[in-house]
């Protein structure tokens, strides 16, 4: 079913219906990986390629036009060649991989051990994704987090938000989309209803990602889907004055902040960056407070990212 | 004291140049601080005199941009002769040129002076080089530093002139001689010179051929045919500079690199063995022939004198080439003489101009009795080219001369005397014109009464005419330097 | 051997589709669409890596002592993250392309573009000639 | 304090980032980012300092030990990349402000330079990391911060060249990933020194014949190698001026030292080399790189899209040095490494001095240029003449080396193809150089007054730096031999 999805995409024009599929693609995908024990992942793919990039795609396409237009014959067969190249190394390395599955295959072999069989002591958390994640490979996610930061900025630069004045100051030409979800009066309703629950349930995900699925960027997705949903429904003016862009603008760098400050002060005390274990007397406290920050940052960078991503796009669509 | 006399040696036209820029608000003191500088200069190289007459090569390393290739300064008999050549002529060409230059009122003076600095600093660097990647590197310093010289006017014809003397030099010197550099880097893993040279037992006669070829047409300074084309171009260029590359710098540097190679890098004997040098010898010979030749059609002064040029340089490659005691020698010699010889030639030409502003032979009839001084050294000069006693050529011609018979090549003994026959043929002329032809009145109506060009023009060119003839009186102190260059390995 | 590996063929197929489309495609939002496709095929093929039969999800819990490799999760959950920042700045860029040139079709933008060039260089030529 | 260097190396210009962000004032911001890159400058030479006999600093990220947690190694070769990407950056930040002041509101300025310290940042992060998967991070975070950089150039081809480069570089990233996939999937692990003691007892593991397959052509992609160099041209021709500087001095170079990395130490030569023949694919295909090249760079009408196709060829001359696999070849790749981002971030930056004064990069409006803005000139023409490799500059060294490997290996019509391609150089820049003095200025430029001072300084600095390493190169050539006898002595 999923190949035949991506199939679909590749012969569409109308490209709403290509993001659409593309949505669907996501969250087929995401079944996979809660089918493969991924849940963390799952629930990653579910929250952002199914939900945030789709909105911004969709925030793109009615800025930029929703066809496009066949290519001429000669231009497609070059890439075909290449892929069908690349499609032949891929098999071609197939052949030699541990079967799908195979408990004693190297890669759970050498590094994985420590991380399933210690890492409850080491670092704590029930939830090793979030023990990797957050301090093994702590490095990894600051990373991560540098580059949600990198692609804001870089939206920020190319389209801007809340510089332009467009949101609140100018006067808000008739848009058709939000006037008619306007009016819909079963949609806000439901809106309504899912907003505060919503809310809540990131803020959930946030703290929670020491036991189950979940953690900061997750519940930074969430949080933010909602504001995008209350954008849709009554409009982008209100929720820009929930939310001012300028101000806004700083959460992301604070964020950011946040998480380095938490590797600073163990730099401080004596230990490695990022080393929660010397920030209290108790390794063990000291790894769950500092997890329990950085995971704090990166849900306000995301957040914050998201949300002005997408005031971004689609303030220049009005 | 040896070590700081080489730096000082090289650093000297540096300081001077930089303090020239800084005066250059007033005239005068910035061109006396240029005597002073080349004086100054002269003198060092002439305090390394002792040391080497002792037999001593005192060396010193800058630096080492490549592990186990430094920088290197070594002072050596052939170079000391051709750093004494290069400052004791620098001192004349600057007065020549403070007068040339104020005389026909040129534009940008500090700079032309400044360039001129480096361009001595680098030959000194060349005379000096005690590896040849020293020797590289200051030789491409060389032709960066005179091109501003050579563009010097600024028009149309020096931008042309200027291109083609840098695409030449720069082509010939990267495209051919750095890869020869590498290659013998390669073949031997060192570049250093050293007595009786470094390739001995580590090439193949083919491979020496093409190494000693790669060489010669590598050196565009040599301006072996084909790669001549830069120097007639050059005229484009002030007199002074002209003096500066035929005389005191830029040819010499190419036929001493070449001298260099065969000497320190092949060693005579190699190429005597080998017969590494024969398509340069050829080539050597029949630029020789054909330069004069070409000479002989050109009513331009100074373009007569650049081929004249062209072909007398052959004469050191043929020199070196012939690879045997007499031929170097008489290479050796040659480069001195006809730096004397030459120069003097390009005095006379300058002087003629800013007298005049006469640049064609044909307008130069009777000229002799109104600028006497300018044309008897004129006359003593174009001896010493063509190699009649007692001049300083004489020597150089006659050791060729002797080289020649030693190996054997009996062609090339035709050749030098048909060149020479052809010298005679294209440079007594301009004198005897200028003194026993009367000048056409109807020519020029109207004109000023011409008179002999200004002091500092005149004086400089009776000094190397003089210079000329005292060269051939001592020769024979000439001989004793050139004889100290060791030719053959030294016992180990 | 074909249960074994069959996972891994699907997801061959699919990063091949979606690379087809972003080298094919001449739209650019399209193009992005097939970069997203690419990049999650790549995720899929990492938690297959990962995964343990029998195991369950890397949470510890009592009684359970076979778990998937959490290590992959931890790479692909930093992985869909750089990938929505592409995806974010693609789409950014895109919408200022559309902005200055009023078409994403790669097909034409690369017109425009070869007019302007042919205009500058004939413009330069033309001066340099006269100099 | 002393073993906290490598952290506090990518935390300068990672935190200055965003409290860039944060200022909204661009002068502000660039006092910031100036200061706080020219202590990385410092950090870096610190750093240096401490591994210059050798020494090998490894941090651990986080406190975990390697292979469970990230490392952070510090050698000769990180030192010497580190020193290029902070020193260099911090030259063109310095002259950035001036530059943006043309282009940009005051308000966006600061959002640049936070680009700009983490495209830096970034960089540092890739060259200082042990670990395969942190390289795919940070390697994404210079990328987007890249294209935000090159998309704010004031032509609309801007925009398109970035979003080239955005499919490119994803496509090339993803390639990597996969390859960092297959080499994790056969060892278990992601370290890089861990990766590279286990790889070897699978060397005949399709697995990683494939890997191998798809880093290659990824990292190619990244640092743009013909035939994949695209994209170069044009993100280089319409990235901002003083960008463009920048991004030529570091972006393609640490890509190149992430594939000696990879390629030497965690595939090991003798795989990459022997088993999977990488020189054979390199050789020929730097060689036709740098000819076609430098061709095209001969008929460029616009200055910086004459530098940009020179850039290519000159990245052929390393790709060559590596697939030349001996001692002086290795050297040569990577002192030029360190040379050409030198020269050609002072290059861009000369040219965009000159552009400051004239907004065209057409050579017909730099004509003249030489009389009424003698001093940038006079720099260019300095570093021109360093990048055709004339002695007493930096380009010779590695020239010198470079043949130097190709007759050891005795190649020689490799080492003729080399000097014929110094002799295109001769001629492209010579051709600007020649515009540049001789060619009489238009009318409308005719009186363009010389830089400000913050231009000009770095421009000549660039400029002396080129020829101080032309004669000293212990830190350049000196090191690198240590480094390549190293990597070569790992088999």
């Amino acid at each position: 079913m999923i190949v035949a999805t991506v199939f679909i995409i590749v012969k569409l024009d109308r490209l709403m219906t290509a993001v659409m599929m593309m949505g669907f693609f996501s969250l087929l995908s995401s079944c996979i990986f809660m089918i493969l024990d991924a849940v963390d992942v799952a629930f990653t793919e579910a929250a952002v390629g199914a939900g945030a990039s789709t909105i911004f795609f969709l925030a793109a396409l009615a800025i930029v036009g929703r066809t496009s237009k066949k290519r001429k014959k000669e231009k497609t067969l070059m890439p075909l060649a290449v892929v069908i190249c690349t499609g032949v190394v891929l098999i071609y390395a197939t052949f030699d991989m541990p079967y799908f599955g195979t408990a004693d295959a190297p890669i759970h072999q050498h590094v994985a051990p420590r991380y399933l069989q210690e890492s409850g002591d080491e670092v704590g958390p029930p939830n090793m994704v979030t023990s990797v994640l957050a301090s093994y490979r702590g490095y990894d996610t600051f990373g991560e987090a540098g580059v949600v930061f990198t692609a804001f900025i870089g939206v920020l630069l190319l389209l801007g938000a809340g510089t332009r004045k467009s949101g609140l100051e100018r006067p808000v030409p008739p848009n058709v989309k939000v006037e008619s979800m306007r009016q819909k009066i079963v949609l806000r309703e439901v809106a309504d209803l899912l907003i505060a629950p919503v809310l809540i349930f990131s803020l959930y995900v946030q703290w929670h990602g020491d036991y189950g699925p979940g953690g900061g960027f997750q519940a930074g997705v969430i949080f933010a889907s909602v504001i995008v949903l209350y954008a849709l429904i009554y409009g982008i003016v209100p929720a820009q004055q929930l939310f001012p862009p300028r101000k806004l603008a700083y959460f992301p760098a604070l964020g950011l902040l946040l998480y380095a400050a938490v590797g600073i002060a163990s730099m401080a005390m004596g230990g490695n960056f990022l080393d929660y274990g010397v920030l209290m007397p108790d390794p063990h406290d000291g790894q769950h407070y500092g997890i329990l920050i950085i995971e704090l940052g990166i849900g306000i960078t995301v957040a914050a990212v998201m949300i002005n991503i997408f005031f971004s796009l689609s303030e220049r669509s009005l | 004291m040896n070590h700081t006399l080489i730096y000082a040696s090289f650093l000297t036209p540096l300081i001077g140049g930089a303090l020239l820029v800084l005066l250059r608000k007033n005239e005068n003191i910035r061109d006396a601080v240029s005597i002073i500088t080349a004086t100054i200069l002269f003198g060092i190289v002439l305090c390394l005199y002792p040391t080497i007459l002792a037999g001593n090569t005192p060396s010193v390393t800058l630096a080492e941009p490549i592990q186990g290739l430094g920088l290197t300064f070594t002072v050596e008999p052939l170079g000391l002769l051709f750093a004494t050549v290069a400052s004791g002529l620098w001192i004349l060409t600057t007065i020549y040129a403070i007068g040339y230059m104020r005389g026909a009122n040129e534009p940008n003076q500090s700079r032309f002076f400044l360039c001129f600095a480096i361009s001595i600093a680098a030959a000194i660097g060349i005379a000096f080089a005690g590896n040849l990647l020293t020797l590289f590197v200051f030789y491409e310093m060389l032709t960066l530093a005179t091109y501003p010289l050579v563009t010097h006017k600024g028009n149309e014809d020096a931008r042309r002139g200027g291109k083609l003397y840098l695409g030449i030099l720069m082509c010939t010197s990267i495209g051919l001689l750095l890869f020869a550099v590498l290659w013998t880097f390669q073949l031997t893993g060192t570049l250093d010179f050293r007595a009786g040279g470094i390739l001995q037992g580590n090439v193949s006669p083919t491979v020496a051929l093409i190494l000693m070829t790669l060489f010669a047409f590598g050196t565009g300074k040599a301006a072996l045919m084909p790669f001549h084309r830069w120097l007639p171009a050059a005229m484009v260029a002030p007199t002074p500079v002209s003096a500066l590359l035929h005389a005191v710098a830029v040819v010499k540097a190419g036929v001493f690199t070449i001298l260099k190679v065969v000497i320190y890098i092949f060693g005579i004997d190699l190429v005597a063995e080998t017969g590494a040098g024969n398509i340069a010898l050829w080539v050597a010979t029949f630029t020789l022939v054909a330069a004069s030749i070409i000479a002989l059609t050109k009513d331009n002064l100074k373009a007569r004198l650049a081929y004249s040029t062209v072909g007398q340089l052959s004469y050191v490659v043929v020199g070196a080439m012939l690879a045997n005691a007499a031929g170097i020698v008489g290479a050796a010699m040659q480069i001195a003489t006809h730096a004397m010889g030459k120069i003097t030639l390009f005095f006379c030409a300058g002087a003629i101009y800013v007298a005049t502003k006469k640049t064609e032979i044909s307008d130069m009839r009777g000229l002799g009795y109104k600028m006497p001084f300018t044309f008897g050294a004129f006359f003593i000069g174009a001896f010493s080219i063509i190699g009649l006693p007692p001049m300083a050529g004489s020597w150089a011609k006659w050791h060729l001369m002797m080289g020649s018979i030693d190996a054997s090549q009996w062609v090339i003994v035709a050749a030098l005397l048909l060149s020479s026959l052809l010298n005679i043929a294209y440079l007594i002329p301009v004198a005897a014109r200028a003194f026993y032809m009367s000048p056409e009145q109807a020519v020029n109506p109207g004109r000023t009464v011409i008179e002999e060009a200004p002091l500092f023009c005149v004086v400089p060119l009776c000094l190397t005419a003089a210079g000329c003839i005292l060269l051939f009186i001592f020769g024979d102190a000439l001989d004793h330097l050139i004889g100290l260059i060791p030719l053959t390995r030294a016992a180990p | 051997m074909v249960t074994g590996l069959f996972n891994y063929w699907i997801v061959v197929i699919l990063m091949m589709a979606g690379l087809y489309i972003v080298m094919s495609s001449g739209h650019l939002v399209k193009k992005i669409i097939g970069l997203n496709i690419f990049q999650t095929s790549v995720f899929i093929f990492f938690i297959s890596m990962g995964k343990v039969s029998g195991g369950t999800a890397p949470i510890l819990k009592d009684g359970i002592s076979v778990f998937s490799n959490p290590l992959p999760h931890v790479l692909i959950l930093t992985a869909i993250v750089v990938g929505v920042a592409t995806t974010a700045l693609g789409l950014a860029i895109s919408v200022r392309i559309y902005e200055a040139y009023g078409t994403v079709e790669e097909d034409e933008i690369s017109d425009m573009d070869k007019e302007n060039r042919q205009r500058e260089t004939s413009v330069s030529t033309v001066v340099l000639d006269k100099q | 304090m002393i073993e906290q260097l490598p952290a506090i190396q990518l935390l300068l210009t990672l935190l200055a980032a965003p409290i860039c962000s944060m200022l909204r004032n661009g002068d502000q911001s660039w006092r910031l980012a100036t200061l706080v890159s020219w202590a990385s400058v410092a950090v870096a030479g610190a750093l240096l300092h401490q591994v210059w006999d050798g020494n090998e600093i490894s941090y651990h990220m986080g406190g975990w030990p390697p292979p469970w947690g990230i490392e952070v190694v510090v050698d000769e070769l990180t030192a010497i990349v580190l020193l290029l990407v902070t020193l260099f950056g911090a030259l063109v930040m310095t002259a950035l402000r001036e530059s943006l002041s043309t282009i940009m509101r005051h308000q966006r300025q600061s959002l640049y330079y936070t680009s700009f310290l983490l495209c830096m940042a970034s960089l540092i992060g890739i060259t200082l990391t042990g670990d395969a998967f942190n390289v795919f991070v940070f390697l994404e975070i210079s990328s987007l911060a890249t294209y935000t950089l090159i998309a704010r150039g004031r032509d609309r081809r801007a925009l398109t060249a970035a979003f080239r480069y955005l499919i490119m570089g994803t496509i090339g990233a993803t390639f990597i990933l996969i390859a960092i996939g297959f080499m994790y999937m056969l060892t278990g692990t992601l370290n890089m020194a861990d990766l590279a003691e286990r790889l070897p007892e699978h060397r005949d593991s399709r697995v990683l014949h494939a890997s191998f397959a798809f880093f290659t052509v990824g990292i190619a992609l990244k640092i743009a190698l013909f035939p994949l160099h695209y994209w170069l041209p044009n993100a280089y021709t319409y990235a901002p001026k003083a960008t463009t500087a920048f991004l030529a001095a570091t972006a393609t170079k640490v890509s190149l030292y992430v594939m000696i990395r990879f390629v030497f130490d965690v595939y090991g030569v003798e795989f990459s080399f022997q088993q999977m023949q990488l020189g054979t694919l390199l050789v020929p295909l730097s060689l036709a790189g740098i000819l076609i090249a430098s061709l095209t760079a001969i008929f460029q009408s616009d200055a910086k899209r004459l530098l940009a196709w020179s850039s290519v060829a000159q990245l052929g001359y390393m790709s060559l040095g590596i697939g030349l696999l001996n001692l002086n070849g290795l050297t040569a790749s990577i002192t030029h490494m360190f040379n050409h981002a030198m020269m050609k971030a002072g290059l861009f930056l000369a040219l965009a001095t000159m552009i400051y004064r004239v907004q065209s990069s057409q050579l017909t409006s730099l004509a003249g240029i030489g009389r009424t803005m003698p001093l940038t000139t006079g720099a260019f023409t300095v570093l021109g003449i360093g990048l055709i490799g004339v002695p007493f500059t930096a380009g010779f060294i590695s020239k010198w080396y470079l043949i130097t490997g190709a007759l050891d290996k005795g190649w020689l019509p490799v080492a003729v193809l080399l000097i014929a391609s110094s002799l295109m150089a001769i001629v492209y820049i010579g051709k600007m150089i020649d515009v540049m003095y001789f060619k009489p200025a238009p009318e409308e430029f005719s009186n363009v007054r010389e830089a400000p001072m913050s231009m000009l300084i770095p421009c000549w600095i660039f400029a002396l730096l080129t020829l101080y390493f032309g004669l000293d190169t212990r830190i350049t050539a000196g090191l690198a031999g240590r480094v390549a006898a190293n990597l070569l002595g790992a088999s």
